[in-house]
């Protein structure tokens, strides 16, 4: 099945999608923010949290900004204070935390010799290529699957719970399992502690939550014989943090996107594209796909007269992955099945959208969220709008699928929802397997005008935000209808701007690690 | 497996939290009067907490509604009687050989879908050679032999043959139960299998889509058989109950 | 959409198809039945019950009998009875009832003057006239809808429950509102009288029940602004009784297939063929659309497997309703999604035995059964397998679309089940309107394959039917894995050879009316 | 339409059957104890003829059932309190006509999604120009100031801004209801307007997916609307409660 496309649009489309994000790294790269030091220091190993269940990590940042330090980087003070002490990165910020230690005194100036910071930071990179790897030995790629993968997620607010929703959902078919946040949790500036027993509407996500599932998930698919993929927000204020985390106890997706924190979070957007820069190297560097939210955008506005939205963010989206240095096959671009179902054609028209995305971006495992906005307390109607959406789900091959909810205007998944949510994707997988053999898209007809119309006005868009800029169109509210001010929004107050001491051996060390391939 | 607690409610996403989802329909007109009405009928049902999540007209005198609440009622599982076929059902060869071992002639079994009840799939899956489900059906059985009469077969007609062949086993299936039609034509062989006297001169099995062992039991058949059963369960059953009552014994 | 087919084939199948049927007509030319007699009876205005609650049709017939006058024909007798006595047909069936009048004593022998007789008839064809009138004014032809009509049974058992369920169902966007007929009935060699309460399963068919849910219909289509049909069931031992009474009542589908009735009631193949012929041409006079029921092969052999055994049956059945002067438009030849959805491409198979079947019979108004066998408890993946089939009822253009209901399984449809069923069947029509439009077939591919296939084992089947003949096909169970003795089963003692004096001036009349295309 | 009975029961196609559907997974495995646990759950909410009509397992320790049975309780419906807004809503045009004919200044509304909560799409729908389905939000009234704070407001700064710019009317939309989110958030605003001394100063509307008018009249709010409810009808409500009020009327 192919629709015919002008590749010419298509090419353009990349490049007004280039002239979009390239502007945004130069003018972000003379800025660093708050998590993205902490992430460094928890890449130097610092971890847990103090008598006043404040995370080390935050205490250093915290001593750092009051003493003045931080425009130098979190790299700087801690090489100095490792030299100087000979003390371990956790001993260092126990000292700090105990006021024993000020980071500001540092023995020599300028800038510190990194060894020791670089040895640290080695030891526990050795955990992310362990991890990595072996995930690299027991994971199916999304992309290389002939079904896409079954993806449900998990919200108890319990961490114990959510394993035994998680465990059972692995016996009854689910492929990924994704834990969502507790409600609220994108907006705190430090990454919670432990095992934790009550969120709102999700979890929270801490490094122990990540390990006891991750442990869990192991030794379910052990009994089931595959690997079954971990997923958690690489999103709000710790962006690059839990990045961090993820990569440390093997999660293998992340959700990440600004745009989706500046746009429904309220997030300042200077502060999450800067964070959001390090997620993704990070997250490439460990071979974590990365989820990106446009179908978030459908939620909001109508996923018809919006759908060339998606498409231009998709392209956005890959820009700014490419920049960070990811490859395409952990561009898990996001978009969804929230058409009106009163609307005449709607299965008609959501193929169209899907089998768009699936061409435009032939080697990014998609990621195709279910109908969510237009599901009624119906739950025998839910059930079949999700079985259309199943339908075009795997009719289009989209890899990272999913699963609706037929309680999804009541509450959070319960366990049997989610079972007879994989039993609805399994038995649609199963009845239309050889759907694109058997059928061709008709060539002018209705799928293939329809997916021209939304490729040309995504084009007509990203040419527009070329010309305006990114923050421009983020403040006339482009995306979903929601404006968002440029100064405005959490977390501005932790971005700075780069002294000219400021180092960041650990990004720079990925980066390098990314560019010569090692990934 | 984990140990079944003494006091269990349903569970939804946090082990006890009693969460049931339920639907009816109601003879009122969908509005705030039928909402108000849905909400006590759920509470009626022991629920707390109750959402009426959904409620739609069904024409101008009924409207339907889908609930959900939080059951206030706990059950301990322990203090269940449950009433299943014994010890785990052997396999065709194994029932096979069981025959073998302990009988002098073929073991005759005779079946019907009874009444004018017309369903024959689910007789037919226990007794005919093809089975189901991958399942062989009595007829493929070494050492028992299988006649099926098919459907809306009169109780009378079915003992009288049951005689005639001299039968073992009798196996009844029903299927229509709307208004409780199979209770009584099962009701009434039992009765006349009485009134002839020849109620111990049988094993006689039930079979259908709403039987289960604990009903047989309860209308005074042997045993029953409900969906997900086939014929090695229904044989491993019969042949161990022959055995025990020495019939055809060695 | 099409399939590219071997139209050589379809010829072939047709060619088959008639030398099946064509010596199964003269055989029984020769008989007729106690239900076609007491049809004529009903013709004739006969109607009612005696104190024994016996329906005088069926005392009469009672009568010839045992006076030896059967074998002449009930016209015979009628006819000197009308000339000798004076009386009206029912006041002499109220006389031959309380025993004052002898049907065997006639004043003349040898043929009696028809006069009389036929001014009976023609008063109440007049009825069936006007009522045919009001439909053909009214209904718009399922086959000339866009959409298939929807088509839901009610069954309480109680007919004043039934018009309760059926006007729910109008009011939630119902076409088409069957009466399912209780357990047993078919059996029963006479139509019970009156408005009934009490059945299993489905309500007793009687005249009186007809018309009071004819009057509902008529009422609550008023205030939809639309014609609902009503279908009921002519088979069983009273097949033409019950066909005449519909095209008194305006019903406006009938189901009718005497090879349902051999298979699954086991009804006598000689009688109910015979009675099958007089049906037919009742149903197509009244413009009244035949249902026929190749779908229940399928509930008890593999939908996959025996495929080709429901297009052979269409074949036969298209023939045996061509001889009684139906038109394609009035035939609505069954078939069904009854494959179990544990098969890989169930979808696309389904596609294929349904795009064929459109093919094949182009005039057709096909009627496409649910998924029945293999729905099990659960009620959401059950709406789950009726969306699906839902979809190939719209994209294949079925004309009259039964809605499987989610508690198939369960018990027969509550109010709710049915408006849940409609808004799913809405919901798909709408969602996939442009289907036909969107894609094409792929010439060769899966979907052309299988019809192709399904065509020529079809044709083959039908080959070996015409060889051996329809009677041994029946004995060896050739359809459904049921076999049948042609000289068993219920009903044989009802057939009768005709008498050298036999007359049927009634079908005669309605034979005649039918060459001259006055219907 | 039909007078509706005293006493009422579930409807599935006999009058007062009873018939209810309901579903529910334990934490036990899905076997002959789980069919019987089910049913005696089932039992508890005063069922009668229990039919588990499905059982799955959900893994090894849990499992689901989907279950019908017969509600032997009746509710009647002419005892119930029945908690609604009043007459019924007038159209935009009215209300505009109505604000027109009452009031002097223009009516100052004040919304926003609370707490932690981010869902827009409810309060927007309310009060954004374009509305939803059809029906233009509160924006689009002559007559009416509306002033849409967006999501994540607490309930402090809430207040702030509706002293500030001397609101008349308050909208408050609740999404997330995992846990009584909702239930906490809202009592804690009606509190924060007791302990400031301000609660008479506002009429103080609430809406949501699980709100309802019954339930914001014992939170103490002086409205709720739920789904399917639109501008029109929150504006109707509010202008004819303001005109009584007596606040800024002519
Ligand atoms: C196929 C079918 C038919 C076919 C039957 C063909 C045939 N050759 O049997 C046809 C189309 C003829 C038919 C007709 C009717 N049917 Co019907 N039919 C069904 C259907 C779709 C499937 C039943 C089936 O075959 N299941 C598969 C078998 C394998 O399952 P099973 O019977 O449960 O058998 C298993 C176990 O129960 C057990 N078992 C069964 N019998 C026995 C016996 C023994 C001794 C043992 C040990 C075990 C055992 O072992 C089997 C294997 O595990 C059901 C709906 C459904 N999905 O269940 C409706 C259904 C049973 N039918 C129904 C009705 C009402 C009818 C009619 C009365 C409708 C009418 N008024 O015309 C007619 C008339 C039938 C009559 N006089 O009895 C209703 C019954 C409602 C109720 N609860 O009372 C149902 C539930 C449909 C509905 N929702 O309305 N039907
Ligand atoms: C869209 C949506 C989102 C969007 C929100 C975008 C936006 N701009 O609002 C996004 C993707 C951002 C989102 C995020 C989350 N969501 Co959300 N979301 C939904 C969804 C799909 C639709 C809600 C919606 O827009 N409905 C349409 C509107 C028009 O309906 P409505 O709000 O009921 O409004 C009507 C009436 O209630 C009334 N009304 C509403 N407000 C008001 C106010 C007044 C004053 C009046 C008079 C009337 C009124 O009028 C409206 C018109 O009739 C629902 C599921 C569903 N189908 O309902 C889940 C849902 C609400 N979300 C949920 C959750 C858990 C979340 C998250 C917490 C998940 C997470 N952990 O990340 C996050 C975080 C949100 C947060 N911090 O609050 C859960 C809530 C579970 C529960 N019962 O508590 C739901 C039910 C999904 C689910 N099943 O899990 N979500
Ligand atoms: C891209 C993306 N990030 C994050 C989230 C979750 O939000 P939060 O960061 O508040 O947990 C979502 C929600 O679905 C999302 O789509
Ligand atoms: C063609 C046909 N005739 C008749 C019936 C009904 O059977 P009965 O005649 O027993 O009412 C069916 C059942 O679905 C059918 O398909």
């Amino acid at each position: 099945m192919h629709l015919s496309l002008d590749t010419q649009q298509i090419n353009q489309c990349r490049e007004y999608a280039k002239k979009v994000v390239a502007p945004m790294m130069t003018d972000l790269a003379s800025y660093s923010t708050v998590t993205v030091e902490r992430t460094v220091l928890r890449l130097l190993g610092i971890d847990g949290i103090n008598r006043f269940d404040v995370p080390y990590p935050n205490v250093i940042i915290d001593h750092l900004k009051a003493t003045g330090m931080l425009e130098k980087g979190a790299a700087f003070a801690m090489a100095h204070a490792l030299n100087d002490t000979q003390l371990s990165p956790q001993a260092i910020a126990e000292a700090v935390d105990e006021g024993t230690l000020d980071l500001s005194r540092y023995k020599t100036a300028n800038q510190p010799d990194m060894t020791r910071l670089l040895e640290a930071f080695t030891s526990i990179k050795k955990r992310i290529d362990q991890q990595t790897a072996l995930r690299r030995s027991q994971r199916q790629h999304p992309r290389d699957k002939a079904v896409p993968d079954k993806y449900v997620i998990v919200a108890t607010g319990d961490i114990y719970e959510d394993i035994e929703q998680a465990v059972s959902a692995v016996e009854n078919g689910a492929d990924i399992i994704a834990v969502i946040r507790t409600t609220g949790q994108s907006l705190l500036d430090f990454v919670p502690h432990g095992a934790t027993r009550e969120g709102f509407g999700g979890t929270t996500a801490t490094r122990e939550n990540f390990r006891l599932m991750r442990a869990a998930l192991d030794e379910a698919g052990k009994r089931h014989g595959r690997y079954v993929q971990l997923v958690n927000y690489a999103s709000g204020l710790c962006m690059p943090e839990i990045a961090a985390l993820g990569a440390l106890e093997r999660l293998d997706m992340m959700l990440n996107d600004s745009l989706y924190g500046i746009i429904f979070r309220d997030i300042n957007m200077q502060r999450t594209l800067i964070d959001q820069y390090f997620s993704r190297v990070l997250s490439a560097y460990a071979d974590i796909i990365i989820n990106t939210g446009e179908d978030n955008y459908l939620t909001t506005s109508d996923a018809y007269e919006h759908a060339h939205t998606v498409i231009a963010s998709q392209f956005i989206n890959e820009q700014f992955a490419l920049k960070a240095g990811m490859p395409s096959r952990l561009m898990g671009l996001g978009h969804a099945y929230e058409i009106d179902p009163a609307r005449p054609d709607s299965f008609i028209l959501e193929f169209a959208q899907a089998q768009l995305s699936r061409q435009l971006f032939p080697n990014a495992p998609l990621k195709y969220m279910p109908p969510t906005k237009h599901m009624k307390g119906d739950i025998f109607m839910g059930s079949v709008q999700n079985a259309l959406f199943n339908m075009v789900a795997v009719m289009t091959h989209q890899d990272i699928h999913l699963l609706g909810m037929m309680t999804e205007a009541i509450h959070t998944p319960f366990m049997s929802d989610r079972a007879l949510a994989l039993d609805n994707a399994a038995y649609v997988a199963r009845a239309t397997a050889s759907f694109s053999e058997a059928f061709d898209i008709k060539p002018n007809g209705p799928v293939e005008q329809r997916a021209q119309h939304v490729l040309k006005e995504a084009l007509d868009l990203l040419q527009v935000i070329a010309e305006e800029g990114l923050f421009t169109t983020l403040e006339k509210g482009r995306f979903a209808g929601i404006g968002r001010g440029r100064t405005q929004g959490k977390g501005l107050d932790g971005v700075f701007r780069k002294d000219s001491l400021y180092t960041n051996p650990v990004l720079e060390h990925l980066q390098d690690a990314l560019k010569e391939g090692l990934r | 497996m984990k140990p079944i607690p003494k006091a269990i409610r349903p569970y939804g996403d946090t082990l006890h939290d009693g969460k049931v989802q339920i639907s009816f329909s109601l003879p009122m007109p969908s509005d705030a009067h039928g909402e108000a009405a849905a909400k006590a009928v759920a509470q009626s049902m022991r629920l707390v907490d109750v959402a009426v999540v959904e409620q739609r007209s069904l024409g101008k005198d009924y409207s339907f509604y889908v609930v959900y609440g939080t059951l206030t009622e706990t059950v301990d599982p322990s203090t269940l009687k449950v009433v299943d076929h014994g010890e785990k059902a052997m396999r065709k060869t194994d029932v096979e050989a069981f025959i073998n071992e302990h009988f002098q002639a073929p073991l005759v079994f005779i079946g019907a879908s009874t009444g004018t009840d017309a369903h024959t799939v689910g007789i037919d899956a226990i007794m005919n050679m093809k089975g189901i489900a991958g399942h062989y059906g009595l007829e493929r059985y070494e050492g028992i032999e299988a006649i099926n009469l098919g459907s809306q077969i009169d109780n009378e007609v079915l003992l009288e043959k049951a005689l005639e062949v001299n039968a073992d086993v009798i196996l009844i299936s029903q299927t229509v139960t709307q208004k409780d039609m199979h209770i009584r034509n099962l009701t009434a062989f039992v009765e006349l299998l009485e009134a002839e006297g020849v109620r111990d001169r049988f094993l006689v099995i039930i079979g259908g889509p709403r039987i289960n062992h604990a009903l047989a039991k309860e209308l005074g058949f042997d045993a029953g058989f409900g969906p997900g059963k086939f014929a090695f369960d229904v044989a491993s059953f019969a042949v161990k109950a022959l055995a025990e009552r020495g019939v055809k014994t060695r």
